[in-house]
């Protein structure tokens, strides 16, 4: 009766930073397709890793993704360190789970103030960047770089954190947690947020499974999966209870990030409260040689690094999976019989990052 | 360094997959890696954490079949694959003919190390 | 300055960048740095802006999609570019897929250097994108704007 | 009684239209200073609404036919008129479909382009007439019930209210309520700004405005102006035997309208049309029964 | 879903966050009126005493950007800002230590 | 002179239509068409110059009107064995009984009342019908033409169809003149059977179907009609068998058995289904009697009795029905993208404010019930013309087919927006009269919901048409589209009534409605003098402003060249090059952009509502039936 509507979403459109469009298909005003291309942030980047050593891939590779830049070089660093049969000191994988965690409370307020944007809650998101700016300052003073830290190298980190500074740390996890109880309660509770995403983006238990999400959107599914259970680096030495809601809708996802703010946050004062006294990185000597799979659980899931030495400093093969890689058929399995209006709030809701995904 | 690698072949790889699959084990993604004389392809698994590879090994020019059918979300690694490696990928569920990762301009099967194809260094 | 360098619409169109300056370009958006206060407002929509903001370089499925944003902005125009991606291609230079920087598509007014730059470096870049915007209402050509290298010599020994 | 303005009301009226694009704009300027102080931001200079606009009627003009120019000029032309048939005491319900007939010229003028956000933009700015245009008609009749039947005509801003003797908000407070949660929509305030959106908020790329650009875009934002001072002009209106307490009233709302506006977030157009068609409207035909009892 | 009005009373749930962020003075650092000292750690550009340096050029080699050139006959130390990416590989690797990375961003006029 | 005019207005058409009928195909018969066409209108104009005038027949009157009826029974009885459908038949024998009971029953002088009558209400409609009419048939014409190339071949042939539109001109004027309800039923009938060859015309499946329909329930609308005469022909006290003699209470019943009888024909909620399936007809047929003229008959007769039953219980419900007809078709023509259909729902929701005014019964709401009938009539003949036209040249009638026909039709593009226009804005005369018509239902706060819910309902599927017509790219030249003379001649006569109409609202309504509202409740025109203030002001302010915006317009467009034309915004990835709304999606391929125009299906489900919203209003019909307690 009617003819479909078809519009092209992105890749330049103001509720997606980054470039990917969406082909969606409208039958009246109900979503009925939705088709991906992507490509538009395609770099090549595996290829150049394997191009250059593998000490300057450290750079290459925390540049995949501006936002979960440390994890990558966290997991890349812990791949080549197997290869390499390099034990890291305690004291560099407690920093690494510093920085990691931290990595990950301002991925997850910045995916929350995107979330609030989509939705066109200004206020709160900026609220929320406020907030954010808190770590981004923390990360800067102990790191050296607001968002690119560059800390992280093999047999260690680059830098300690002195004792005034990890005070600074554990006075900006009490600020923090301060602040989250302005803005937490209008994600959670708030009558028109809950319109918005109650019930929206729903992928149930089974599609998760069969569609292999990772990370908070398959943990929000039911789907008991945190890699950090698995006790990498200095996890060993933490219990991590993986964040779990049943709904699967972009409400559980929500509420999944939340709880892991504060849990990330916890996690950073127990590696504070943790950090042993001594070297901070190792050097390393020789070249990587065999195959290996890192892994490791980034904020938006888990990564994969597969990794390829020959015995030279070059690497064979420098493959990376990450988390929105994983989420991608996961939200074409969301999208379809949503509203146009909650096509950005569904997109929004797996925290994509095409820029990961593409390399 | 890798343990649980299960060496499959053309033939066998579709009944393995679709065996892994009963077992409920999530795909986490293929990793290809052209070794010059033949490429290798290795897909990994995952249950409880614990990773389970499948290793198959293709000569050069060799159409592997997609488990997309099975495992819906091969689909864009497939894609990638295809894009990347050169690799024809037969049987996508969705087929983005090569264009998926690369616009029509882009330099054709990067990844791939035939001379003819690798970027000048 | 007149009204009209007062107002300068933002769009931003994320070509080929890791997502570094993206967000801190909105991170100059937010309370801590509030590029609203020179009246910058992020449009989203090139038929409605004044200022072009590109991070990340060009690749090859991205540079059409560019030059039509570019084209889609009313005159008078301005182009900032954020971080070493845009201007140069960075570290991404020497992949198959990286065309170089984004003055291969489009005339650049601004480069921001930076890898990412820092939002007081953004600010700075945005100031001076103000002064061009003005200079192009009366008409004058600005050329194109210089990604100069710097080179040190030894000091002559004495 | 409508009959023949006077010289002297033609005076007036002439000085409103000159002069409410003005105070529109200043009011436009304190909402983007005050949302800004209460997103804990400096914000933008007072002025800034005329800065955009005079910036914007300096660009090039681009467009995508000659079709959506014609409907920008109609949608400034027809806000202009209803203030002046307001200022000039005429019926308040022809007034209303004027004032109606300028939205709808913004809708035609952003769907008579092929561009697909625009069109879809113009679908929630009607669903966005839909929704409010049944308050604002049962307000209208609510005022004529109070005002006096007998002529027909409310001479709203002029005498009449006045001459009541007591402010329209006693004998309406209902109605006032729903007003007020119209002017959200009209305004394009959260949670109700679908069809376009203001500031840094991004609703379909700006929905019905995104393929206008440059003057023309210059004269929506005027139009914009006009209106703004028009609703506001007639909250004042509802204590209109102070003018100045009326002044009071207009300001808290409009600090109330920001204050939603930045605590809510943005919902669907369809929850929009089902809440104002059940609570502001059950709401003003409570109001309307005393009048029926 | 329940209908709107039942839940009426937890909306505006912000709404106390924005009266708090209105009596209080703005968040905003009015860069560039006002500059806040840069943190000491942080990566903003890159310097080098050329009097020290001897171009052997390891910073060179190591630098993953291939930002800096250096010749050894001119000697000349030649570096792309628009092609750093603010690493500080380089001030590791080199072995005079000659430079530096400085905490202030790379001003435009500079 | 008053005869031979009579004669003229019922007779004359069946005589052309007869000729043009036996005329061969071609020349001939289309100036027979076009001649009758004029003819009707010059005389329609001439009847009305004459002033109001009554005639009696002689006493032949009764037994030709029962012979006439028979006549006319025997032919519907043979199409009900033609088409197998048992209730008609057995309606029209009940009819044909109670005919007869009548004519042995109704009390003297029941017999011999006025017969005919041309009052000012009647004048306006017999104008309508005349005017509006004529221009339709005159479009038939070249419509005619076309629709027989691509119209499934049909067994009846375009002469038989001009013989029964032209025909029905007469049988319309007989039904608006008619006094003596006998005689009313007769031509009521008439037209019945008129608008059931019609809808039958293209002779396919669904055709005729939908034409058994149509007859079925406008047969039992008949039936009414037949007991309202009986009814008042037999009454006990002041038993008349004309209808300016009902005007007292203890008319109620004759009054419920009308409103009955106009309901159906009005397609009122629930008979609303006949005339949405009357749409398969050619569209001429759906712009006359569907729209224009026949439909009116009904609401007509509803507001001829008003002024008798103003304040009567018994109108509220009439009134409320009404409204309520108004309000539902309203919602569900949101839902269509069938412009004939929207086209309908829009007809059969003005029709039912014509009642609901008429149910108001305060002159206000009287005067506002008569603009909508005349204005109605020339808008809505008018959209339905365009919406031929452009079916014939686009070869589609739904709504979303109709992007990018401005610059393919320009002028049918023009005059339909015109036509739209003059349902939205202001001074055009139906904004206007609904204006009136809200003003009025404030005495009655459910019509008023009702009214308001509608017309915010109306505004929504107005827009989305407007907006969908007028989509188009940037053309810096146009042609003019070439239509038959007879099409375009008619269409621009209707647009510009359409327009004159608006310019001319304020004498037209001071000089012409209000007279005729005051006429009806026998007040004196000066007593409705705060009616007069109500319209007043607004005409030329809207005027100069649309003027001015224009001027503004024409002055700016000029410098709009080529060069200012942007692509439109498509995410950065348009294609380049012709048509510039392709965009390069998934796998590089290049798909058309495209903004469907929403329907919410879910919402505005069609079934649903017509299922729902007929319960209510069968219900409501029932209370009518509470008239009973009269007796």
């Amino acid at each position: 009766m009617t003819r479909q509507t078809i519009i092209p979403f992105g890749p330049q459109h103001p509720v997606l930073p980054e470039p990917i469009q969406l082909k969606l298909v409208l039958e009246d005003k109900k979503v009925v397709g939705a088709i991906p291309s992507i490509g538009y942030i395609h770099r090549g980047l595996e290829k150049l890793a394997q191009q250059k050593d593998y000490i300057q891939s450290i750079f290459l590779i925390e540049r995949i993704c501006g936002i979960c830049s440390f994890l990558h070089s966290m997991a890349y660093c812990q791949g080549i360190e197997e290869m390499m049969n390099v034990e890291v000191p305690p004291r560099a994988n407690n920093l690494r789970i510093i920085w990691a965690e931290m990595h990950r409370i301002h991925s997850h307020l910045l995916w929350m103030g995107l979330l609030a944007d989509s939705f066109g809650f200004e206020s709160l998101f900026m609220e929320i960047w406020r907030c954010r700016e808190t770590v981004l300052d923390i990360m800067e003073e102990t790191a050296g770089g607001r968002v690119m830290l560059g800390v992280c190298t093999v047999g260690g980190v680059r830098r300690d954190i002195p004792p005034e500074l990890i005070k600074k740390v554990l006075a900006t996890c009490d600020e923090l947690q301060a602040h989250f109880d302005h803005f937490i309660p209008s994600i959670l509770n708030d009558y028109s947020v809950k319109q918005r995403t109650v019930g929206v983006g729903v992928l149930t238990k089974e599609v998760a499974l069969e569609r292999g999400v990772v990370g908070p959107v398959a943990r929000a599914s039911g789907v008991v999966m945190d890699h950090r259970v698995a006790k990498y680096g200095a996890y060993a030495n933490f219990d991590v209870e993986p964040q779990i809601e049943q709904d699967g809708d972009c409400y559980a996802r929500s509420k999944v990030r939340v709880r892991e703010l504060y849990q990330s946050l916890d996690l950073v004062r127990q590696s504070v409260a943790t950090l042993p006294e001594g070297e901070f990185n190792i050097p390393v000597k020789g070249n990587p040689d065999g195959e290996v799979i890192s892994r490791v659980e980034q904020p938006r899931g888990e990564v994969l690094y597969y990794l390829r030495g020959n015995g030279s400093k070059f690497l064979d093969r420098m493959r990376v999976r990450t988390p929105t890689f994983a989420n991608l058929p996961g939200l074409l399995a969301m999208i379809p019989g949503c509203e146009l209006s909650d096509v950005p709030v569904i997109i929004l809701s797996i925290d994509p990052c095409i820029s990961c995904t593409e390399r | 360094m890798i343990t649980n690698i299960i060496p499959v072949t053309l033939d066998t790889l579709l009944s393995k997959v679709g065996e892994i699959f009963l077992q409920k084990y999530r795909l986490i993604t293929i990793s290809c890696t052209d070794l010059g004389e033949y490429i290798d392809v290795l897909y990994h698994f995952d249950k409880n954490y614990e990773i389970t590879n499948l290793r198959l090994r293709l000569e050069r020019g060799q159409e592997v079949p997609s488990i997309s059918s099975i495992y819906f979300s091969a689909v864009i690694v497939e894609n990638e694959i295809q894009d990347l490696f050169g690799v024809p990928v037969k049987g996508l569920v969705l087929d983005y003919g090569g264009k998926m990762m690369l616009a029509e301009a882009s330099p054709k099967a990067p990844q791939a190390n035939c001379p003819a194809a690798a970027p000048a260094e | 300055m007149s009204a009209f360098s007062k107002s300068p619409w933002v769009v931003h169109y994320n070509c080929n960048s890791c997502n570094g300056c993206d967000i801190e370009l909105l991170a100059c958006l937010t309370p801590m740095y509030d590029l609203e206060r020179f009246g910058v407002l992020n449009v989203g929509n090139p038929k409605h802006a004044d200022v072009l903001v590109v991070t990340g370089s060009v690749n090859h499925r991205n540079a059409p999609v560019l030059k039509n944003v570019y084209d889609q902005i009313p005159d008078p125009k301005v182009v900032v570019a954020l971080g070493v991606c845009t201007s140069t291609g960075g570290i991404f230079a020497e992949c198959y897929n990286v065309l170089g920087g984004i003055d291969k598509v489009i005339p650049v007014d601004v480069f921001v250097p930076g890898c990412p730059p820092r939002p007081e470096a953004m600010i700075d870049g945005f100031v001076k994108a103000l002064g061009i915007l003005e200079e192009k209402r009366g008409g004058k050509d600005t050329g194109s704007a210089e990604k100069p290298t710097i080179t040190l010599f030894p000091p002559a020994v004495e | 009684m409508s009959s023949s303005p006077t010289f002297l009301q033609y005076f007036l009226t002439l000085v409103v239209v000159l002069v409410a694009p003005l105070i529109g704009g200043i009011l436009n300027g304190f909402d983007r200073k005050i949302t800004s102080r209460l997103q804990s931001r400096i914000g933008p200079p007072l002025l800034q609404p005329f800065y955009d606009v005079f910036k914007l009627l300096q660009k090039k003009p681009m467009v995508l036919n000659r079709i959506q120019i014609m409907y920008a000029y109609l949608h400034l032309a027809f806000m202009i008129l209803t203030i002046v048939i307001l200022a000039l005491g005429q019926d308040l319900l022809m007034a209303l479909f004027i004032h109606a007939f300028s939205t709808i010229a913004l809708v035609i003028g952003g769907m008579s382009v092929r561009s697909p956000y625009s069109r879809i933009g113009g679908q929630r700015q009607i669903m966005q007439m839909l929704a409010y245009e049944p308050v604002l008609v049962f307000l209208v009749i609510g005022i004529y019930r109070v005002v006096g039947m007998q002529s027909g005509t409310g001479s709203f801003l002029a005498s009449q209210a006045m001459s009541l003797g007591q402010p329209l908000l006693i004998p309406l407070p209902l109605m006032f309520v729903s007003f007020f949660i119209a002017i959200l929509i009209k305004l394009h305030k959260s949670p109700f700004d679908v069809s376009t959106s203001h500031h840094m908020h991004q609703e379909l790329v700006k929905g019905v405005t995104l393929e206008y650009s440059g003057p023309f875009l210059a004269l929506i934002e005027i139009t914009h102006f006009y209106e703004t001072f028009l609703l506001f002009a007639l909250i004042a209106c509802f204590w209109g035997t102070n003018l100045l307490v009326g002044a009071v009233l207009a300001a808290v709302c409009f600090f109330g309208m920001l204050v939603v506006d930045n605590a809510c977030a943005r919902l669907t157009p369809v929850w929009m049309v089902r809440f104002m068609w059940t609570v502001p409207m059950a709401m003003c035909l409570c109001n309307m029964v005393w009048f029926y009892l | 879903m329940p209908p709107a009005y039942c839940l009426m009373p937890i909306m505006f749930t912000f709404v106390r966050t924005l009266f708090r962020n209105l009596s209080r003075k703005p968040a905003t650092r009015t860069y560039p009126f006002t500059q806040r000292e840069p943190f000491a750690n942080f990566r903003g550009h890159l310097t080098i005493d050329p009097a020290v340096c001897i171009y052997c050029g390891i910073c060179a080699k190591r630098c993953p950007a291939n930002a800096l050139v250096v010749a050894k006959s001119p000697k000349s130390w030649t570096l792309d800002p628009y092609k750093c990416i603010l690493c500080s590989y380089c001030v590791e690797a080199c072995p005079k230590k000659c430079m530096t990375m400085r905490p202030e961003h790379q001003r435009k006029d500079a | 002179m008053t005869p031979l005019l009579l004669s003229l207005l019922v007779v004359a058409p069946v005589v052309f239509g007869a000729l043009a009928w036996f005329l061969p195909d071609g020349k001939a018969r289309k100036g027979v068409v076009a001649f009758s066409a004029i003819f009707m209108i010059a005389l329609g104009i001439f009847t009305a110059t004459q002033g109001a005038f009554h005639y009696e027949l002689g006493s032949w009157a009764g037994p030709a009107s029962l012979l006439l009826e028979a006549a006319i029974m025997a032919l519907v009885l043979g199409i009900a064995v033609k088409v197998r459908s048992w209730p008609i038949g057995i309606m029209v024998i009940f009819q044909l009984v109670v005919a007869v009971a009548e004519h042995v029953m109704a009390h003297e002088g029941a017999e011999h009342g006025v017969l005919f009558i041309l009052d000012p209400l009647s004048t306006i409609l017999m104008l309508t019908v005349s005017v509006v009419g004529s221009v339709i048939v005159y479009y038939a014409i070249g419509y005619m033409d076309v629709h027989a190339h691509h119209a499934p071949p049909t067994n009846a042939g375009n002469g038989r169809f001009f013989f029964i539109l032209i025909g029905f001109l007469g049988m319309m004027n007989g039904l608006v003149l008619a006094d003596n309800l006998r005689w009313l039923t007769i031509f009521w009938e008439a037209t019945t059977l008129c608008s059931f060859l019609l809808i039958g015309h293209d002779g396919t499946e669904i055709a005729r179907a939908n034409a058994k329909r149509a007859l079925l329930i406008n047969t039992f609308g008949a039936c009414g009609m037949s007991l309202a005469s009986f009814t008042a022909a037999t009454a006990a006290v002041g038993a008349t068998g004309t209808l300016t003699g009902i005007t007292t209470a203890h008319l109620i019943i004759p009054m419920a058995f009308l409103c009955l009888a106009a309901f159906t024909k009005s397609a009122q909620l629930p008979f609303q289904s006949w005339l949405l399936g009357a749409m398969v007809a050619p569209t001429p047929v759906s712009a006359l009697l569907h729209s224009a003229t026949m439909v009116k008959a009904g609401s007509y007769l509803v507001l001829r009795l008003a002024p008798a039953f103003a304040g009567e219980r018994f109108m509220v419900v009439v009134a409320v029905v009404g409204a309520f007809t108004f309000a539902v078709t309203s919602a569900l023509a949101v839902s269509q993208s069938n412009a004939k259909k929207v086209l309908a729902y829009s007809t059969i929701g003005n029709l039912g404010l014509i009642v609901a005014c008429a149910g108001i019964g305060t002159p206000l709401a009287y005067t506002a019930a008569l603009m909508i009938l005349c204005f109605h009539a020339i808008s809505k003949g008018l959209l339905f013309l365009c919406v031929g036209t452009i079916e014939q040249q686009i070869g589609s009638r739904d709504i979303e087919d109709m992007g990018g026909i401005l610059f393919k039709l320009p002028m049918t593009t023009t005059i339909t927006m015109i036509g739209q226009a003059s349902m939205l804005i202001p001074p055009f005369g139906m904004l206007m009269s609904k204006w009136l018509a809200m003003e009025a239902s404030i005495q009655h706060p459910v019509m008023l919901v009702l009214v308001v819910l509608g017309a915010a309902l109306t505004v929504f599927f107005w827009c989305k048409w407007l907006g969908r017509i007028q989509t188009a790219s940037f053309h810096s030249h146009y042609t003019m589209e070439k239509l038959p003379t007879a099409m375009l001649v008619s269409v621009v006569i209707l647009a510009v009534g359409v327009v004159g109409s608006a310019l001319a609202i304020l004498p037209l309504f001071h000089h012409v409605f209000v007279p005729v509202a005051a006429g009806a409740f026998k007040l004196s025109p000066s007593t409705l003098a705060p009616l007069n203030d109500v319209i007043g002001f607004v005409v030329w302010p809207v005027v100069i402003t649309i003027v001015v915006a224009l001027a503004l317009t024409l002055l700016t467009r000029r410098k709009i060249t080529e060069a200012h034309v942007s692509m439109p915004f498509l995410c950065g990835e348009n294609v380049k090059g012709t048509e510039s709304y392709l965009f390069r999606g998934p796998m590089e391929q290049t798909t058309e952009a495209w903004a469907g125009t929403f329907y919410f299906l879910s919402i505005f489900d069609e079934t649903r509502i017509t299922q729902w919203s007929n319960l209510v209003a069968g219900l409501l019909l029932l209370t009518l039936l509470g008239v009973i307690k009269v007796l």
